[in-house]
């Protein structure tokens, strides 16, 4: 299956939170307990049982209001931290771009968790596993929309393949910009380019995403540097230890008595 | 709507919104209350169509608005009338159209007038209208006079304009809060789209003024032409579900089913129903009878309107009446199903405490909803209450066949999907059930009294079925059993020898259930899915779509055609079903001129006069009353709508001081604020994530769990005065209560000035009550019951309230 | 390639047919057999979304008389497909606890509510629905004629003690019941939500 | 503090016989649980290192149990060996950390001959104390190990407490403690158990004693300090 991309159109959303409900529905995901927190948000972390929900940022300014929703899931990057970070090969990136965590592998070490630039994925201390926005690999693969795709009224997310969405996101850019001269697309590069790909009004920074999201250095620097430098080193270790065994069998040093107790007076 | 059209129901259809150049959306807040209409309305936002928002709060429709106007609660006439004003001296109407398909010509009687504030015609003491000076000047054929042109000063063209010269955009302005320049940019864009569409719900209706309110549309649309066609109209999003079909089947004490009016206490015959209300009714009334009492409605026994009962037109029994009736202790039953009035009707303590006075209170529901356990509501004692209480588990939407119409009056039939939970039942087997054991403890009985219950025709089969109660609807020829066919059948059938228990649903079932259709071709590409499920009337798509032709017949709009004369085959045809008399009457007939055929008139009524069609030049010669044809509906409260302030107001009206507020408005509310103690203003709304009173969706956890609880809406600067960051609570009190809920501190609510004086709207929620798994205060308890004059819908939508930070 | 929404669907609805006929097989599905649809072995419904007026279409997929999933019909010309928060959330009304699932009483003065049988519930209802008719029947209304300015009866047959709230949440067969029950009995206080 | 315990308590008698204490009853009992702990947080925590040694988790029940496992047994592993520097006779961790810290110029010169010495060469270093150069490396890489790898073990294990970007550098910095500590303790199981030369020093972690003969090769400077201190001693209490 091609590269598959859903575009979130953000100024097309109406944040019914939908989506969320349909996420819950489809994934069987039980409600949690909330509160208003600011605007109409009621969520601002996933958790395991919360995979997307809606960020709402208002902006005043000279006397015109500007209400950013946002649909927050996991970006199934193309070039995905957690699925590095991964202690188990449990993360992997399907041909149609999605990452997926393999609940039978996952182990819950929370590697992920820590080092996906988003904070999307969450693990569930008691059953030990990590969760997260699944992308509806399911449905995708067995040709359905994504749930939330598929119940969004507004219009404000589509599916198709990577060109048609990345075309079709462009040629609403344009359209966008003529309002919000600030609007961009995100997730076009970011993170070798994202499998879900936002049409923003503004800068990343007022929806609070960063602004130029990368794979960790510490995760690099563990993954490609240490580890295989490490494993060298203790190897390394091993190997001295098998030699200088054999340097003192060859050297006899073993059958000089003397050295029993150590001592070479 | 009916006054300006003839019929009360959305012109167009979810779907047609995507025909749009322009919208106006005021009393809406669709993103949230009818989110399905975003699809639409992005649809062609996305093909360049404008939008615009108008209303209290900056809400999730506004936020994809290309205008935004925040507008002080129910002051919608003040700037609709400087835009109807504005229209008229900038002459931005269609000429052809108000010429051709409104009453702009007709001559209006010379009595009518009106005076600081009030329309020819008040009685102070009844606080009512009388409305014989609002008519027609008429001929001596009683046709209504017509005048030469529009300049005829006695012309509804110069009435109106003479009305709306008071409205210009600095009165607006000072009425409304809305700056000038923002009216006038609204007019300019509105006016320029065609077609334009004006999207309203309850944030219109839910006012003293509601009715003229939706008036004030009906002009604006009649004037620029916009109605009848694809991509125009007033749509009007209803609430409800099946709140289309609940209204077509007249769950309302002043209708029955299909619109026809009561009968009342001076109707003692079926002729004196026609004298007062048209013959136009007569087919459908006795048709109705005759589905009620088949062989026993008889031309012999008036087809058995004796039978029915009577209103005393004195006593208004609206549903805020009614509880106040209850609490009066006219009821000893009352039967609930489906409804929760306990956390729905405002000044909810009225409701409370009238619950108390019934002998019996029988719910049907899924869930025990606040009304049905009122009797342990936090606060009462539960021994205190003598009502006895039965509740019915009613059976779930997909648990039942059955139809409902949706607000584009599709009829839409759904079989069952799943048994019902447990042992709940669907509402139909219960009533069913009711009904035979009723008739069962009557049975035997000669009083008179009991004849309807034991003449009456009822038989849904063993297990009550929902398809055999819609073919009574559809219709039988009652001479042979059959299904009428068509509606077309049933109009040509001889009175008397057809029945239906609701006419504008005849022919339904006629020819298969044509309710269930499901075919979703669309060849014209205008959204009218003709073959999709039913649309009344007749499968008209689009309402008046005879106004979307010129005289000739001819679309106007040639991208959008929706019928059009075949000069050749000599018919209507077309993309949707005319709305027609008869479909063979080309434009060249009387009848095929007729772009409002419900009218008396025929025509859109810019001016609601008071008028009945069809009577006889003289008298009848037997010396009884004579039987018009039809009468035109009128408004209560007058023939333009005035703008009055809303019953609780932080200012006076600037127009009429002495006539501030309406003067026919209903107030049942026995605690009105004044704003020295209640300085700010208090617009109540739903929210997308519950459902009106909230008896299902605070049961749903994934509902709760992104909207767990109310909240007051405040601006900036008053949070600031009452020093309150977002996440406090604050407590809202009115002149009837007081509730402590969360403050949303937001730029989303501005401070405006009204007539000089800085003023504050609170925003808030109401579908919350003490009961569900999401409790929470309900806001009715301080909102005010002051209803509608016509329509007695209550203003939910602005009261006066204190606010402070709770302990 | 933009697969549109029906097109997708219907393609999908083919290859599940196909599947469930064990006619095709379908390779995306061989790839991703990892990804099995908890639909299989459902029976597809339509039915109306009982929210706003929208009347929107819903697909219900039911599994041994047991709902499994609920999504938006596709094939529907108003929502294509989409549904709103609310309708979204519908499943979990079908499979609730806390529906009411037998009648109740609550006698009067009580604190509590007591499970009855529907038999009882109704006999109840119709013994007092007819003590009440009975005893609040009103034969006619006396007035004073407005042209004449004498007193006049004006016969009625109305009940005077018995009110009926329906519902724009019910269906228009049970909405046309409720006004028909109405009317029989002799009420014209038959009321609903549309007027608030 | 250490050097007032140090002066309150009676100074054992060190050189007995033929034999020398090297370490005390503490100081043992610190080494084999760090020792220990260590072995069982590195198999337990393999789970994690790569998915090829998963299966062998099935040793202790599943990789869960060895997660659990890898935690108390981090208890033990800094727990323990902390307090001893605390109760008991703490002076000798005391004193042993005084050593590894005074890093001399005799110290540098037996980190030179130390490769040679690996494979059973010999080496040309001066005389050493206690602790010869190589021990003191070990010590170092042990006690800058164990501070590091509990760090950042104590921040993954508790990570929703801290900033995900300190957690973030808590793995690597877990890793390559690991990784370092690992091929330390290789070399150090290969000097007391297998080196010919240097194996006899294993006797002074298991009852305490070192011949003098081993402490006379090695330590001589140790040696000589001891002999003449409890001469001095002697006399004294004579």
């Amino acid at each position: 299956m091609a590269r598959k991309t859903v575009l979130i159109d953000t100024s097309l959303c109406t944040g019914c939170k939908a989506c969320s409900v349909a996420c819950k529905e489809w994934n069987e995901l039980s409600a949690e307990k909330t509160q208003l927190l600011t605007s109409y948000q009621t969520q601002n972390a996933f958790t395991t049982k919360t995979w997307t929900y809606m960020t709402f940022v208002e902006k005043y300014e000279d006397q015109k209001m500007n209400w950013f929703m946002r649909k927050a899931q996991c970006f199934h990057c193309a070039d995905p931290a957690c699925m590095k970070a991964c202690s188990s090969n449990a993360i992997t990136k399907t041909e149609s771009g999605y990452v997926v965590i393999d609940q039978e592998k996952c182990i819950g070490c929370g590697y992920c968790v820590e080092n996906c630039p988003f904070g999307v994925p969450k693990v569930d201390q008691v059953k030990k596993k990590s969760y997260k926005c699944t992308g509806c690999i399911d449905r995708v693969e067995n040709n359905l929309l994504p749930a939330c795709v598929n119940t969004c009224q507004p219009g404000a997310l589509s599916f198709g393949e990577r060109d048609a969405m990345l075309t079709q996101a462009k040629k609403r850019l344009a359209e966008v910009q003529k309002t919000h001269p600030k609007a961009q697309l995100y997730g076009e590069k970011e993170m070798g380019g994202t499998t879900y790909l936002y049409l923003l009004l503004d800068s990343p920074e007022v929806y609070d995403l960063p602004v130029n999201p990368t794979v960790p250095l510490s995760l690099t620097l563990w993954k490609d540097v240490i580890r295989p430098v490490g494993t060298v080193a203790v190897g390394g270790a091993a190997a001295a230890v098998v030699l200088g065994v054999f340097a003192n069998l060859f050297r006899g040093n073993y059958s000089n008595s003397d050295n029993k107790e150590g001592g070479k007076d | 709507m009916s006054p300006s059209f003839g019929r009360g129901a959305m012109t167009n259809s979810w779907s047609d919104l995507k025909n749009a150049e322009v919208f106006l959306i005021a009393g809406s807040n669709c993103a949230e209350n009818h989110p399905i209409a975003m699809k639409w309305i992005n649809r062609a936002k996305e093909n360049g169509a404008k939008i615009i928002v108008v209303d209290p709060r900056f809400t999730r429709t506004a936020s994809k608005a290309d205008i935004f106007a925040q507008i002080r609660p129910g002051t919608d006439i003040a700037y609709l009338g400087a835009i109807i004003n504005y229209i008229i001296e900038q002459k931005l109407y269609d000429q052809k159209y108000v010429l051709n398909y409104t009453n702009a010509l007709l001559k209006v009687s010379t009595d009518y007038k009106l005076e600081a504030g009030l329309f020819s015609g008040y009685d102070a003491k009844t606080r009512k209208y009388g409305t014989a000076s609002w008519g027609y000047q008429l001929g001596p054929d009683k046709k209504p006079l017509k005048a030469e042109s529009i300049e005829d000063p006695d012309s509804v063209f110069s009435k109106l304009k003479a009305h709306y010269s008071r409205y210009t955009f600095d009165t607006a302005e000072k009425i409304s809060g809305i700056p000038a320049e923002k009216i006038k940019e609204i007019a300019d864009v509105f006016c320029k789209g065609k077609p334009a569409s004006i999207l309203y719900a309850l944030g219109m209706t839910q006012h003293t003024t509601g009715v003229q309110g939706i008036r004030a549309y009906a002009i604006i649309q009649l004037l620029l032409g916009n109605i009848g066609k694809a991509g125009g109209g007033i749509n009007a999003l209803r609430g409800e579900p099946n709140v289309q079909g609940s209204t077509d089947m007249a769950n309302l004490v002043s209708n029955l089913p299909g619109y026809l009016p009561h009968p009342i206490n001076t109707d003692k015959t079926l002729r004196d129903y026609l004298v007062r209300n048209g013959s136009f009714f007569e087919k459908h009334i006795v048709a109705q009878l005759k589905a009620w009492f088949g062989e026993n409605a008889t031309k012999d026994n008036d087809y058995g309107f004796s039978y029915l009962p009577k209103t005393n037109p004195a006593v208004n029994a609206t549903m805020v009446k009614l509880f106040e009736m209850m609490n009066k202790e006219q009821f000893k039953i009352l039967f609930n199903v489906g409804s929760n009035s306990l956390v729905s009707i405002p000044d909810r303590q009225l409701v409370r405490s009238a619950l108390t006075k019934l002998d019996m209170l029988v719910v049907s529901d899924l869930f025990e909803i606040e009304t049905a356990q009122f009797w342990r509501e936090p606060g009462v004692n539960p021994a205190d209450i003598k009502t006895e209480v039965i509740m019915f588990p009613a059976a779930f939407v997909y648990e039942k066949a059955g139809s409902m119409s949706n607000s584009s009056r599709w009829i839409q039939w759904k079989d069952a999907a799943l048994e019902p939970l447990g042992e709940s039942l669907p509402d139909l087997d219960m009533l069913d059930h009711l009904f035979k054991k009723i008739r069962k403890l009557y049975a035997g009985s000669t009083d008179v009294k009991d004849a309807p219950i034991l003449k009456a025709r009822w038989d849904y089969g063993e297990h009550t079925s929902a398809l055999k109660v819609l073919q009574e609807l559809s219709g039988y020829d009652e001479t042979t059993g059959k299904l009428l066919p068509t509606i077309g059948d049933y109009l040509k059938a001889p009175i008397g020898t057809a029945s239906t228990g609701c006419w504008i649903y005849a022919g339904v079932t006629g020819n298969g259930n044509l309710a269930a259709r499901r075919n979703n071709a669309d060849p014209s590409g205008l959204g009218l899915f003709k073959d999709w499920s039913f649309a009344w009337p007749g499968n008209v798509r689009i309402l008046y779509n005879r106004a979307s032709c010129d005289e000739l017949g001819q679309p106007v709009d040639a991208k959008r055609k929706l019928i059009w004369w075949d000069a050749a085959a000599r018919v209507w045809a077309g993309n949707d079903g005319g709305d027609l008399v008869d479909k063979t009457k080309g434009p060249d007939t009387p009848e095929g001129k007729l772009s409002f055929r419900m009218n008396p008139e025929g025509v859109g009524r810019l001016f609601a006069a008071t008028y009945m069609s069809g009577l006889p030049a003289e008298a009848p010669a037997d010396g009884l009353p004579a039987i018009g044809i039809r009468p035109a509906g009128i408004c209560v409260d007058g023939p333009l709508p005035e703008f009055y302030e809303p019953t609780e107001s932080p200012t006076t009206n600037i127009l009429h001081p002495e006539v501030s507020i309406s003067p026919c408005a209903l107030v049942v509310s026995t605690k009105i604020g004044k704003s020295d103690q209640f300085p700010h203003v208090l617009t109540t709304y739903g929210v997308v994530e519950h459902f009106c009173a909230g008896g299902i969706t605070r049961n749903i956890p994934w509902l709760n769990e992104i909207m767990p609880e109310p909240f007051a809406e405040i601006s900036k600067n008053l949070a600031a005065k009452i020093k309150v960051v977002e996440g406090d609570m604050v407590e809202v009190s009115s002149a009837r209560g007081k509730i402590t809920v969360r403050a949303l501190v937001t730029d989303r609510l501005q401070s405006y000035k009204v007539n000089g004086k800085d003023t504050e709207t609170i925003g808030m929620p109401w579908s919350w009550g003490f009961a569900s798994l999401s409790p929470g205060p309900s806001t009715n308890e301080i909102t005010i019951a002051a209803l509608d004059p016509g329509a007695g819908t209550p203003e939910y939508k602005v009261c006066l309230v204190d606010i402070r930070r709770a302990n | 390639m933009d697969v549109s929404r029906r097109g997708f669907f219907k393609l999908s609805g083919l290859t599940i047919a196909a599947l469930a006929a064990g006619l095709g097989f379908d390779p995306a599905v061989a790839e991703a057999k990892g990804y099995a649809l908890k639909l299989e072995g459902t029976k597809k419904i339509p039915s109306i979304c009982h929210f706003c007026s929208g009347g929107c279409g819903m697909l219900l997929y039911v599994k041994e008389g047991k709902l499994i999933h609920l999504e938006g019909d596709p094939d529907h010309p108003t929502n294509e497909g989409t549904l709103c928060p609310k309708a979204a959330s519908l499943l979990s009304v079908a499979n609730s606890p806390d529906r009411v699932t037998k009648p109740r009483r609550r006698a009067p003065g009580a604190d509590k509510w007591e499970d009855i049988s529907w038999e009882e519930a109704l006999d109840i209802v119709a013994k007092k629905t007819k003590e009440v008719r009975d005893a609040s029947w009103k034969a006619a209304d006396q007035i004073v004629n407005a042209k004449t300015g004498l007193p006049e009866s004006l016969t009625v047959n109305r009940v005077e003690g018995i009110a009926f709230l329906g519902s724009a949440e019910v269906d228009n067969e049970e909405s046309y019941l409720i006004k028909k029950f109405c009317q029989l009995i002799g009420t014209p206080y038959n009321e609903h939500q549309a007027r608030i | 503090m250490a050097l007032k315990m140090e002066t309150r308590n009676q100074m054992p008698k060190r050189i007995v016989e033929d034999k020398v204490l090297r370490f005390s009853a503490g100081e043992r009992l610190s080494h084999w649980v760090h020792a220990i702990s260590f072995f069982v947080l590195l198999f337990t925590g393999l789970g994690v290192l790569s998915t090829s040694f998963q299966p062998a988790m099935a040793i202790f029940g599943g990789i869960q149990v060895a997660q659990l496992i890898h935690r108390i047994a981090a208890i033990f592993f800094v727990v323990v060996v902390g307090l001893m520097f605390f109760v008991g006779n703490p002076r000798y961790h005391w004193r042993w950390l005084k050593f590894v810290f005074s890093f001399k110029k005799s110290d540098w010169q037996h980190v030179c001959a130390f490769p040679k010495e690996f494979f059973g060469g010999h080496g040309n270093y001066p005389e050493q104390e206690k602790y010869n150069g190589g021990e003191k490396i070990n010590s170092l890489i042990t006690i800058f190990g164990t501070i590091f790898i509990t760090l950042s073990g104590v921040v993954m294990w508790f990570a929703s407490s801290f900033p995900p970007a300190l957690v973030r550098w808590a793995y690597p910095v877990h890793d390559l403690s690991m990784f370092i500590m690992t091929a330390a303790a290789i070399g150090h199981i290969y000097l007391g158990l297998l080196h010919p030369d240097s194996r006899a020093a294993m006797s002074g972690m298991i009852n305490g004693y070192v011949s003098t003969k081993f402490a006379r090769a090695h330590h001589r400077e140790w040696y000589e300090r001891l002999k003449k201190e409890q001469s001095m001693n002697e006399q004294k209490n004579v």
